[in-house]
């Protein structure tokens, strides 16, 4: 097994398709997306519809990626969007692939 | 006015919103919210279409004019109000511009059952209005707000048409105008039971789901403030009147001048938010969707829609007489 | 009898049904079950709503409190056969009474199907009825298990009455109740088309998600055990009965008196599972689910409604004789 | 044919497509596309149950032995072409045959709009050429992959049966026939306005849907090569040409003979799909979704359909001349 | 980077409301929720309506939050509800945020 | 809190009810699925309809069932499928359980 990063953002439906052209901008290789909903510093945000929606990304990537993609997402989102992040410590079957 | 009131659609609206406000479990389907917009979209657009198809297109130049001149006019006067009389930021204020210079389609269908109830005739293009002023003020405004940004981190323009040019509702609306030109009233006749017949009731059905989301905006109302509320009320009546002025000079028929004027009173809900929270990122969403969403749209549909009418008459109908 | 089992309401359920226990991969998204579940229940409020404008109001209030006294009556005996003939505790006695106690809006819709073809007329306050019926039982049952409680947890009833009065079902029943009785059957014209005559459609069409939400719960039935197949089936003839009884004394037609009884035999399926879950949170869902989605329901869709009506003409007929 | 080109539902295809490929940002909520697909599915089934209901079943054998031979033939036919011409591996050949061998509803009922447009009429029990063509060319096609199969891993075939024949177009085609037949034409008259009267206009709406899920492959139409291009045309060419010949010889008419070829032509795009994924999982599913929906859909809808009915006019005729 | 924990609650649909209340009484600021369906010791729970329909639950707080919501979890659903929960360690770009 | 495995597989919905029967076969006893959409080495999936639809599939087990998931998921499905998977270490309230 292969330790990897895995790096999850929860944020605006709303920039959605702004994102994956950013990661791939920035060689990110792969994503995945799925609907949700919740509540922070904005307000409760109850995906009733496309402007109250959230959605949450998963990337697995290496390290050094994982961090640059932080701090991207943090120079060029945070100020303006709904968007928390965090990241953990994965194993991965496969090396090359992430 | 009180039968303009009772009818299902407004009803939906009210329960939709006191269900809201009194926070009952009652959630619509995210889905069948978009499915029905979807719908509606199109549906208006292939109407608008078919009634293109039985128009003498000669009489549409001016009115398409007028129709952009609103787009265009609409927003600075919106945003001038914001900065200098609300002091709302940049941003804000062109976000908020935004919105109240491009239009609702909700509130335009509403329009016209509403024309359609109450017998009076208007023209056969008037989708066309619609779809012109769909997109103007959205990038009128967005200039503005980019004008005066400090930091110069460019907009990538091209991008930024494409999304708006291709966004939902443009190209449901253009699409289904163009289907309803080329398949006309004959054509239309199989699928009628679909597309034409039931749109009222699922109008009505839509503006249930509409009145959920209104509510979820409303606990927002204190924080946006009192201006912003007021604004809610006094932009739509400015924009009618000029909207109003414009269908006069553009020749427009009592029907067609109303239905101009309730575009331009409208505030857009669906193109606006979305580009707008792209490319105006600073902007506070709480402002424009609450404005637009929880203030604006239930003014237009209850004590808008029957002004606008005669205001219609007595500036149109004055010319004629 | 054979008829009423070869109607597509019917037939769709069973359809969904098998396909359930053969484990096809058919699923209904849960967004259109939920869509429909919507769908009906509002129509359901807003032809009531208008029946009741066109009803003479004089002759509701005994009926209406005969549908109360089912409310509290029914909830009791569901309760002390359970608890002391079936042996089950008095979590799972309370839970399973309070959806026998309430009422299926889709039972109701059914029957007056039902009532139509057979050119039976029944009283126009009837959806009245059902609303009256909808939370009495809740409340009733969940008050019994409150009192046998050993942990003396306060349940938080303010909160809880909020949840139960402004559950879905009943915002949507009493929203469209208004909205019928406000607008009127002219009013309703224009709308007609989406939200009466598509009703037994999409009725049908429910009714197949209904199957397949159904047989999930087909393999709990072993676990449930005999007693409650037998309650399942047992428990709406009795209540069946007393409604007959109540329709009798209170005035009912023998249309208004197959309503009550079906009403009293019917065990909801919307309002008393979210309620119950949260204020009888120890009770087995798998017993109450089951019973009354997988036991009652087609019972009372095939066999019990002919039988109903039966019964309300000795019943009622015998009187009027 | 240009008239078979500018009906509403070819032109909805187009508009998903072309949103699609412009990057639009129009979407179909999946439970829209579902919901849709299940309602075309079960009422495809319950017209053609009424339909039989109202025919003689004497002629009904032949035809479907000559269905049955489609269902065998054509996809050895079209394995055949790819393995030996388009030299394809066994389980992307055997994939793509399973495809063009099964049929598309869809297809279908766009042929029956047709025939019924031009008042061609065609024998009552077409839907049973429809259901009895859905599986065989699938069980076919799998059978030649694992033949070949190097690694002997047994494909459990009772659960691979199960679910070929309980998949949910099966069950909702067969489930739709029965209701059909059982129900009749004056059982199904409360509900003939959902399952009959809008069904050509959700079917134009579907169309929407599938051009938007067929954008989503034309991107691959390059890395699929050219081959599978001349494929995705030619192969339904032959395909419907022994579809004429053999509904001649089972005595089908120019209507009847027309469906044939046209089911004969058309490839599945939900039983096949699913099937293979799972039966073939080496497959690439590229090749087979590309194919089937962005080629052979869009050509069988315009040019196919007509094209089909004149070889059925030439070819049976001259046999009733 | 900061160490935070990240809690994840797998539950019935039908108390989503009620854990919403209880978040709040408990002083949790944000959360986000999915939609999902499941198998577990109470059966398979398809989504095939509202009342065998799951949520998803996940909140970032401190360590100390974390163990006070999994303590107060279990004392007031685990005996009644289908309810799993996880926790894992994960870092967040914001100390205060969490 | 014990100490447990998370495995966490992103692959196509096509194969849902499959990995299911495998997991009963292999006797993993819970599991929560929530969809899903993305973008890995075979392309786009964009969740348009079933063929293009991933599933977020949760495993919480122990160490010895969690590398025996993964060896039998790459066995069985790696080569033919559209199929990611991680693994994190996670606690929970209950040992027993999982
Ligand atoms: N502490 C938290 N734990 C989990 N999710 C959170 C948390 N805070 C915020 N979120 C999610 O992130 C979204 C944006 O957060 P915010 O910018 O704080 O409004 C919210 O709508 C939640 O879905
Ligand atoms: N071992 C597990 N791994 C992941 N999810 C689980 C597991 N066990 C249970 N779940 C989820 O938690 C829900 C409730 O679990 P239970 O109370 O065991 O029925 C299930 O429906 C699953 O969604
Ligand atoms: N690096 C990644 N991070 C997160 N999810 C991924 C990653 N790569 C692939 N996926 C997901 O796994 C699915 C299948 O991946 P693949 O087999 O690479 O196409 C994709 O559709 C994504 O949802
Ligand atoms: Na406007
Ligand atoms: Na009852
Ligand atoms: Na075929």
């Amino acid at each position: 097994m292969w330790n990897k990063k895995l790096v999850t953002i929860v944020t605006e439906k709303a920039i959605e398709s702004n994102l994956e052209d950013s990661f791939k901008d920035w060689g990110i290789k792969g994503y995945t997306i799925t609907d949700a909903r919740g509540k922070g510093n904005r307000g409760v945000r109850s995906a009733v519809w496309d402007q109250a929606a959230n959605i949450r990304i998963e990337v697995v990537t290496d390290g050094k990626m994982a961090e640059l993609l932080c701090e991207r997402l943090k120079a060029e989102y945070y100020d303006n969007y709904a968007m928390i992040l965090f990241t953990v410590d994965v194993q991965t079957l496969r090396d090359d692939k992430f | 006015m009180i039968d303009n009131l009772l009818n299902p659609a407004v009803l939906f609206f009210v329960l939709g919103l006191v269900a809201g406000i009194l926070k009952s479990d009652l959630k619509v389907p995210q889905a069948l919210y978009e499915s029905l917009s979807l719908y509606l979209l199109i549906v208006i657009g292939m109407k608008g279409g078919v009634e293109l198809s039985k128009t003498s297109i000669q009489s549409i130049g001016l009115p398409v004019m007028g129709a952009l001149a609103l787009g265009i006019v609409i927003p600075l006067v919106a945003y001038a109000i914001l900065k200098y009389v609300g002091k709302f930021s940049v941003p804000d204020a062109a976000a908020i511009a935004a919105h109240y210079g491009s239009v609702s389609a909700v509130t335009y269908a509403v329009c016209l059952s509403f024309l359609q109830k109450m017998n009076v005739p208007f023209e056969g293009f008037s989708a066309v209005l619609l779809v012109t002023m769909e997109v103007p003020a959205i990038v009128v405004a967005i200039m503005i707000a980019r004008l005066y940004r400090s930091k110069t981190q460019a907009l990538p323009w091209g991008k930024f048409f494409h999304e708006v040019f291709l966004s939902k509702s443009i190209v449901l609306l253009v699409g289904g105008l163009i289907i309803g030109v080329v398949v006309g009233d004959a054509g239309m006749e199989p699928v009628k039971n679909v597309f034409f017949d039931p749109f009222k009731g699922l109008l009505a059905f839509f503006l249930l789901e509409m009145g959920l989301v209104a509510s979820s905006r409303i606990k927002d109302l204190k924080k946006v403030g009192v201006f912003l509320v007021l604004f809610g009320i006094g932009m739509p009546l400015i924009s009618a009147l000029i909207g109003c002025w414009i269908g006069k000079f553009t020749g427009l028929s009592v029907g067609g001048t109303t239905i101009l004027a309730t575009l331009a009173a409208s505030a857009s809900y669906i193109a606006a938010p979305a580009a707008v929270r792209i490319a105006i990122p600073e902007a506070n969403p709480s402002y424009y969707l609450t404005a637009s969403l929880a203030i604006t749209f239930p003014f237009n549909l209850t004590i808008g829609l029957p002004l606008y009418y005669k205001w219609a008459q007595w500036i149109v109908g004055k010319a004629g007489g």
